[in-house]
């Protein structure tokens, strides 16, 4: 309450010449585009905080195999299974060492490129043509409607693992492909969602007012229907994230994935996955890798949610004047 | 003093948005007394609701702020209550009546049990509640009240809607009851009804009323004192009758200036061939017959309103003919094409031509987008109609002529007062310059003087640009202002059709007649004659 | 409805046999099974044996008219591993992974519900960043890092529970607690941001204005219109649980489906792949038309 | 009751089949428990060949081996042991309407069972089979009703019956009354199932279980946890058809760039012991001349230097294939042997792939695209090299990466010769591959781990990797 102006200053002039811009005149002016964007980042410090985990991350992803590769993929026997938290083999072991004695820190840094190829190819492929079909099979007749709601069951109940071993068998496990399976096993929830949304928000006031405005089926659904459903796919998408990181873990588990020297956190984690009992560390920080940038992605969805809806984005705004 | 049933001192709410703070309230003070009737009159956007919703403790804070104020009910001030004793309060001892029914429906229950559950909410048993909902919604009128129960929001026309408001409302018969433009969307025979059974509740159990309202007919009719405001702030208090006879402040004097059916009636010119030719229309909503075989044509820059029962069908004859339901059968030919059969890509070419205002502005207006936005929309789709460079301009000017502000494009629409919002669906459907609006109630939640402002720019832009309206309306003394012609709807069928003047001063059909009848007169005066002649009536 | 039902049940009995085609042609292009079934060393002979044993030889094209042939009198074929009728053995694993994903996703679903809906209307408070934060990292941590954990806390550490198997009521524990996390965390999430923008609707005002208590305006009024997206997710998880829960089963020795059809792929053992196929989509097609109708009872305005 | 165990084993078995016993989880549950051989293989000490329910034989012809049945014995199902057994038994193995793995064994040899009478039988062989004796410790002996079909009931003469299987769960073995031999101590065996080393390895921490033959090594960290050689040998089987494997320079280069010993006690279990053939040193002929070579890096970048010189394409790149899973540690262990070949200056790519795929890579035809490595484990814990030489190294072999005719013509003869001179004629195969040929890069015998809970008295051999019998655990 401390920044608002007095109630008792009562009526200004000009609100007596102007009654009505009185009322909505705005008192202070508020800053625009990257500016405001990045206010409301700041003022939710959980966001702010993943926005900056998800930057270094890509960072790695983009920077790691250029400085690391050689350091991530020299064995060192002697450094086996070295622990955490122990400088005098400097400081890329400060995560301790895999089964190979190569420093994990460097292994992780190195395997974000991968990782964040794999997951962000899949989750962005099954959201797009998901979400896409999603929205045909809301929008246009009851026959293509049906058509892709059924194929959607049949993707539902064809098992991934299955359609990992003939794709990877007949196209050879690389990574290009292993985002094909993945997304391609991610479809029907993105499908299911969106057109699910989709039959309840076609039927809103607005909606049929863009109709009435001439609006194209395209617009309807891009620029009315897309922007309620948004939110709930992007937290979808952001949990999806660890599950396509994980799946693709369990896939090299199985011998069918991404295979060592190649690097992912995935496999990072199902190698070390022997090793829980006696050297955690080996897949801990792998996984603890994939935890936080699932979280990272999803706090930074749920920041996007209420920075994305008009109704709420004032909880970002107002910011640090009074929160709850 | 602290025996006034609710009294509200110095009560100041504003709002943080992106483009700063905004005071919707600025120190108002009234009172309300025991089985009184206070009005709240004033211009729309002014703080009327907001200040309601004060009281109702349902202002979302943050982003609203109550800065400074009390709101004493029985001498307590509930703004130091808790939430919980605030909880118990509401419904069983203050009920509140909502401007926007529509979106104030829960769309996922059926009707019947909302009203119930105002009762079983305050201890009250299920079967109890559910006959007390079943008798309320014969009273406020609900055709087949008893199987209406199980139809839900979205299946009624939107003066049934506020009827089942209404109806929440007064179940637990509160003592207090705010009713935040209750008539709106009822056609005067019904409001008459509507206002009477407050009236009765009112003697029997001493309920105080709070009417805001910006129909004058019914502060005459309804109101022992009225309060009038303008921007946030309470300008002038006084019974009906001194304001309108002596009303002092500049404000006051202007709104009873803008009453409206004074003018000059309009004659219809015989000549330009009809534009939209509408031929036994029917729709059927799974057996209940909504629209019974209606005709009509329209010509260019012509008005015709049309005035009928709540649920008669009014809406639903400019969903059809917009094809946004298909009809169960009939044409409707536009400038010679049947609209009806046309496929989607066929008649999203034709959209341009005719536009609406719907019945719910609130649930009309995207939430996700910005009045800029929202405006204009109708230029994206329609790119040829303006350059993008004018577009900034041109809202500001469609703005302006509905009487909002340049600043208001950059905010949301769950940010407005329901007038504003009706507002910006007018500004939306100009924007697209076309040949036909249809007006659904479209100047209902609008203070008499806006209403004014409007209504001439509409009337400006069919002399100017030969635009024709179909004006879905039950306010008589602007359809008589502003109509060339005029349809009379009951059950789903035209009961009558001719010019303003036949109507308005031969009526021949008896619903017409009644419907006349009924009408309220903004001078107090007239009103308690007319009223004093109808409790005779009843009397024998 | 019943005619709704009907249609639906046609199409998705089209969309079994897409999926049996599919399956059918598909896995036989990963391999020869006999290579896996037999030992390194077993001559060319044995294993032209084999394959003359099982029908491998015939064209691809053949053994599909035969398969059809026996799937109209409800024989699903033999086992190539195990020389049982290949629908006991994926039967026998269904009805452990139906109860498994049954009693998970019961939990799952009214824990997430009432901790997401209780979330969103403290949104930002410390409750909601709480349960947030534990959910998320239980969705994204690898589960079977939690199944060790848990067996080396609860049973070995303390032994309060068995590490592993079937039998009692005991067993069951650690798996269903193992299963929970993961789709527990999702649906929190969606549940969460569906209320957020649900508990904004002016409708929430009314019950408020009714003097409806805060739980009922949640779980009555509020929940009920942000279910839409949340059935769907759960429909979802449900799915994957009855396609087999593989980490759990592995790990805790559980018998259900989902080890037998990675042993299944991964022999190549084609009729109990397309059983376990069949049987779960049956389940799966089952489901998706219950969510369907639970769509329309939801919202009266899709009804139509 | 009270004497039952519970043994936790790393995959449930698809069958419990007496003629499937060679597959290691069929044959820890039924060999010697539920079915009996007709002789056996002493692993606890150094015996050979013992006689089980055969009591004696003999050579009778050139081509004829004698063997005399025990009498008084009986099946599970009452019916009494007869010469008659032994013949079905011996059919039904052979049967081409199912797929008896143990029939593998006697590829290629003409065999004809013929009654003497009740209890003696004669075998028939062409060409002739100096191990025929041996080779019947793998064939268990059914009831002569025994349909040509695969049973979910095995009926034996061990002193074990089958007499529950809960598919998936469980696996149950009683003890029988009217076993002819000494009762085991052991009344009843309980198997289950946990594909998780760890939880094996927990279960009987928690006395859930008694005994895990295979645990991780990285588990076997307490005094329960006993190694035993499992009689695995890890080798890369190279592909002499290809440049640059052709060259010996390059093969020796490839063994001496490898340092196994590293590997001991780090990525692999301690224990573990640096192989010079293909067979575990038990086996007959194995050539105690043959020397690990020593690691020497510069060696193998000069020998490169050289072959290089001489025109062989030693830059071409050579695929390394391994198997996840393979064995404990597996990835690893060819992440690091790519890493020590790389640095001498081999162009390897590592690929690790699942069993089908190996099996692609394996098996003949290879892959005539690029030279190949193939990672792979051989076991043959049986005690003669010719379940192993044929396959592995003979022209013809399925797997043999040389084709060598002085090899072919060793192995022809060794296969045929009995007694010392077969043993010469395998050691002298075994140095030949080793220092001449240098056939492959041989790598390791492995140790596996088995956990045993403090109830039981049991130690693991050689043998335990495929079977498991109830009569040698004690109770405490
Ligand atoms: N959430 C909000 N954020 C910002 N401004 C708001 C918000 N809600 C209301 N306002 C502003 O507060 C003022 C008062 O609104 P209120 O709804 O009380 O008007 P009203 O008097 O009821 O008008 P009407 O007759 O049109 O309904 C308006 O100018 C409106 O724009
Ligand atoms: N979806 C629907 N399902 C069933 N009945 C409906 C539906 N929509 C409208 N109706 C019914 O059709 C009738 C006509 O509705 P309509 O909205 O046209 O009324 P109206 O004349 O516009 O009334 P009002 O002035 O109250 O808005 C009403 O009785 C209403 O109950
Ligand atoms: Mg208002
Ligand atoms: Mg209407």
């Amino acid at each position: 309450m401390s920044n608002s102006t007095t109630h008792s200053t009562g009526p200004t002039d000009q609100q007596a010449v102007t009654p009505e811009a009185a009322v909505a005149a705005p008192v202070t002016g508020g800053p625009s585009g990257l500016r405001r964007i990045l206010r409301m980042l700041v003022a939710d410090k959980l966001a702010l905080l993943s926005a900056l985990f998800l930057v270094i991350v890509i960072l790695c992803a983009i920077l790691g195999p250029l400085f690391l590769a050689e350091m991530a993929s020299d064995t060192n026997l002697r450094a086996r299974n070295a622990p955490p938290f122990e400088l005098e083999r400097g400081f890329a072991y400060i995560l301790g060492g895999d089964a190979l004695g190569r420093p994990l820190l460097a292994r992780i840094v190195m395997a974000a490129r991968n990782t964040m190829l794999i997951a962000a190819g899949a989750v962005a492929g099954s959201m797009l043509i998901g979400s896409t079909l999603g929205l045909i099979a809301g929008y246009a007749g009851r026959w293509t409607g049906e058509v892709i709601m059924r194929l959607a069951d049949v993707i539902m109940s064809f098992p991934s693992l299955l359609l990992a071993v003939i794709v990877l068998y007949m196209l050879a496990p690389s990574i290009g492909n292993l985002v094909l399976v993945l997304a391609i096993t991610r479809i029907p929830i993105y499908l299911r969602t969106t057109r699910a949304e989709v039959l309840e928000v076609r039927k809103r006031m607005f909606v049929q007012a863009a109709t009435v405005m001439g609006a194209s089926r395209r617009r309807i659904i891009f620029r009315h229907i897309l922007p309620v459903i948004l939110p709930t796919l992007l937290t979808i998408a952001t949990l999806d994230f660890a599950f396509v990181m994980l799946a693709e873990s369990a896939l090299s588990f199985l011998g069918i994935g991404i295979q060592a020297p190649e690097i992912t956190w995935g496999l990072m984690v199902s190698q070390g996955r022997a090793y829980l009992t006696n050297a955690w560390w080996l897949a801990f920080w792998p996984g603890l890798a994939i935890i936080l940038t699932t979280m990272s992605l999803n706090l930074l969805s749920s920041w996007m949610r209420v920075a994305l809806n008009p109704t709420q984005r004032w909880r970002l705004e107002i910011g640090g004047k009074k929160n709850d | 003093m602290t025996d006034h049933l609710l009294e509200v001192r110095d009560l100041s709410v504003q709002f943080h948005t992106a483009q700063g703070i905004v005071r919707a309230v600025n120190g108002i003070s009234w009172h309300l007394d025991r089985g009184e009737t206070l009005a709240i009159l004033g211009e729309s956007g002014s703080g009327k609701s907001v200040s309601a919703s004060a009281i109702m403790n349902l202002i979302d804070m943050p982003p609203g702020e109550i800065t400074s104020g009390e709101i004493l009910f029985e001498g307590r001030d509930l703004l130091k209550a808790s939430d919980e004793e605030r909880r118990r309060l509401n419904g069983k001892r203050i009920s509140m009546i909502f401007q926007d029914p529509l979106g104030h429906l829960n769309p996922v229950y059926p009707v019947g049990w909302q009203i119930a559950e105002t009762a079983m909410a305050h201890g009250r048993g299920k079967a109890e509640a559910y006959d007390r909902a079943l008798a309320l919604m014969e009273r406020v009128g609900i055709p087949d009240a008893r199987a209406s129960m199980g139809k839900y929001p979205h299946q009624f026309s939107g003066g049934q809607r506020q009827r089942l408001m209404i109806a929440m409302a007064l179940a637990l018969k509160p003592d207090i009851l705010i009713a935040d433009e209750p008539t709106t969307a009822l056609d005067v025979t019904v409001q008459a009804e509507v206002l009477s059974l407050l009236e009765e509740l009112q003697e029997e159990t001493g309920m105080g009323l709070l009417l805001i309202t910006h129909d004058l007919g019914v502060v005459a009719e309804a109101a022992d004192r009225a309060v009038v405001m303008e921007g946030g702030l309470v300008v002038e208090t006084g019974t009906p009758r001194e304001l309108y006879h002596n009303a002092t402040h500049p404000y006051t004097r202007k709104l009873l200036a803008a009453a409206p059916g004074k003018g000059a009636m309009r004659e219809p010119e015989d000549g330009p061939e009809a534009i939209l030719e509408v031929r036994d229309l029917k729709k059927d909503y799974g057996g209940f017959e909504a629209l019974k075989g209606v005709s009509f044509d329209m010509h260019a820059g012509e008005t015709l309103a049309v005035v009928g029962e709540s649920g008669s069908g009014k809406s639903t004859i400019a969903r059809l003919v917009l094809r946004l339901e298909e009809a169960s059968s009939g044409t409707a030919r536009w400038k010679g094409e049947d609209l009806l059969t046309k496929s989607p890509r066929q008649m999203g070419k034709l959209r341009r031509q005719l536009q609406m205002v719907f019945q719910d502005p609130t649930q009309s207006l995207n939430p996700h987008m910005s009045v800029f936005q929202i405006i204009s929309e109708a230029w994206v789709i329609h790119p040829d109609i303006l350059p993008k460079a004018r577009w900034p301009e041109r809202v500001a000017e469609l703005l302006d002529q509905v009487g909002l502000s340049p600043e208001h494009a950059k905010r949301y629409p769950h940010q407005f007062s329901g007038g504003q919002r009706q507002r910006i669906a007018i500004a939306r459907a100009l924007a697209l310059e076309p040949d036909l609006i249809i007006c659904d109630e479209a100047v209902s939640a609008l203070d008499v003087s806006i209403q004014a402002q409007v209504i001439d720019l509409l009337g400006k832009l069919r002399d100017e640009l030969g635009i024709a309206f179909l004006f879905i309306a039950h306010d008589l003394p602007v359809v008589r202002d502003f109509a060339d012609r005029v349809l009379v709807m009951q059950r789903g069928e035209i009961v009558e059709q001719g010019s303003v003047r036949q109507i308005f001063e031969q009526p021949c059909a008896p619903y017409t007649q009644r419907l006349l009848a009924a009408g309220l007169d903004s001078d107090p005066d007239v009103q308690a004659d007319r009223r004093a002649a109808r409790l005779a009536l009843a009397g024998n | 409805m019943n005619g709704m039902l009907g249609k639906r049940a046609i199409s998705s009995l089209v969309s079994l046999l897409a999926l049996i085609v599919l399956v059918f042609f598909l896995s036989r292009l990963t391999g020869d099974p006999a290579a896996l079934y037999l030992p390194v060393d077993a001559s060319e002979a044995m294993r032209e044996n084999f394959r003359e044993i099982h029908g491998l030889n015939d064209p691809v094209i053949v053994q599909f008219g035969r398969y059809l042939g026996d799937l109209v009198q409800l024989d699903f074929g033999e086992s190539l591993r195990k020389a049982r009728p290949a629908i006991d053995v994926v039967l026998e694993a269904f009805v452990w992974t139906l109860w498994l994903a049954l009693i998970t996703m019961t939990l799952v679903t009214v824990a997430a519900i009432i901790v997401g809906s209780v979330a969103a209307f403290h949104v930002g408070r410390p409750f909601d960043r709480f349960a947030s934060v534990l959910s998320l990292i239980g969705a994204s941590a690898p589960d079977f890092w939690i199944a060790i954990i848990g067996i080396v806390v609860f049973s070995v550490s303390f032994g309060w529970l068995p590490t592993s198997g079937t039998g009692t009521i005991w067993h069951w524990i650690l798996p269903i607690s193992v299963l929970f996390v993961r789709p527990f965390g999702l649906i929190l999430q969606v549940v969460r941001g569906s209320m957020i923008t649900a508990l904004g609707s002016p409708y929430v005002k009314t019950a408020r204005a009714k003097g409806v208590k805060n739980r009922p305006v949640i779980f009555v009024h509020t929940l009920r219109n942000a279910m839409l997206p949340v059935i769907t997710v759960i429909g979802d998880q449900a799915a994957a649980l009855l396609n087999g829960a593989v980490v759990v089963e592995t790990i805790f020795g559980f018998p259900g489906v989902g080890k037998l059809m990675i042993d299944s792929i991964l022999q190549r053992d084609f009729n109990v792949i397309l059983a376990a196929i069949m049987v779960t989509a049956v389940a799966i097609f089952i489901m998706n038309i219950l969510i369907d109708i639970a769509y329309a009872l939801l919202d009266p305005r899709i009804r139509t | 009751q009270d004497a039952g165990v519970t043994i936790v084993l790393g995959e449930e078995p698809d069958l419990v089949e007496p003629c499937m016993a060679t597959r290691s989880n069929i044959g820890r549950i039924v060999l010697g428990n539920i079915s009996e051989t007709l002789t056996e293989l002493d692993v606890r000490g150094d015996e050979g060949l013992k006689p089980r329910l055969a009591e004696s034989w003999e050579m009778v012809g050139d081509d004829t081996w004698r063997f005399h049945l025990r009498e008084g014995v009986t099946f599970s199902d009452g019916s009494a042991f007869d010469a008659e057994d032994v013949k079905h038994s011996f059919e039904r193995a052979q049967s081409d309407q199912i797929t008896c793995e143990i029939s593998r064994y006697y590829e290629g040899i003409e065999i004809t069972p013929e009654v003497v009478d009740e209890h003696t039988i004669d075998f028939t062989t062409d060409p002739a089979q100096p191990i025929l004796p041996l080779l019947m410790t793998l064939l268990t002996i059914v009831p002569s009703e025994t349909p040509i079909e695969f049973t979910r009931e095995p009926v034996g003469t061990g002193p074990y019956v089958l007499s529950d299987w809960a598919p998936g769960q469980s696996i149950t073995l009683e003890r029988r009354d009217d076993y002819w031999g000494e009762a085991p101590e052991v009344a009843s065996a309980n198997y289950v199932f946990r594909a998780d080393p760890s939880v094996r390895a927990a279960m009987i921490a928690t006395g859930e279980a008694d005994i895990a033959p295979s645990i991780s090594a990285i588990d076997a960290t307490t005094e329960m946890d006993m190694s035993y050689p499992n009689s695995e040998t890890t080798y890369l089987r190279i592909d002499q058809s290809m440049a640059p494997l052709d060259d010996v320079r390059v093969r020796e280069a490839l063994n001496i760039a490898i340092d196994r010993e590293a590997f001991v006690g780090t990525i692999l279990a301690e224990g573990t012991e640096l192989a010079t053939a293909l067979n575990v040193p038990t086996t007959l002929g194995w050539n105690p001349d043959t020397k690990a070579r020593p690691y020497d890096p510069e060696r193998a970048a000069a020998l490169l230097e050289e072959a290089k010189a001489d025109g062989v394409p030693v830059d071409t790149e050579i695929l390394l294939v391994g198997r996840t899973g393979n064995f404990p540690g597996a990835t690893e262990t060819f992440e690091a042997i790519q890493s020590m070949l790389s640095d001498v200056g081999f162009n390897i790519r590592l690929q690790m792939v699942e069993v089908a795929e190996h099996e692609q890579y394996y098996s003949k035809p290879y892959v005539d695209t690029q030279p190949v490595l193939v990672g792979a484990q051989h076991d043959n814990s049986r005690g003669d090299p010719v379940f192993s030489m044929y396959f592995k190294y003979h022209s013809d072999g399925r797997q043999s990466g040389i084709s060598d005719a002085h090899a072919d013509e060793l192995i022809e003869k060794a296969t045929a010769a009995t007694g010392e001179e077969r043993e010469a004629l395998w050691s002298e195969l075994f140095g030949y591959l080793h220092d001449e040929v240098i056939a492959d890069v041989l790598l390791f015998h492995m140790v596996g781990h088995a956990r045993v809970g403090d109830s039981v008295d049991f130690t693991p051999t050689i043998a335990t990797n495929s079977q498991l019998q109830l009569a040698e655990i004690g109770l405490n």
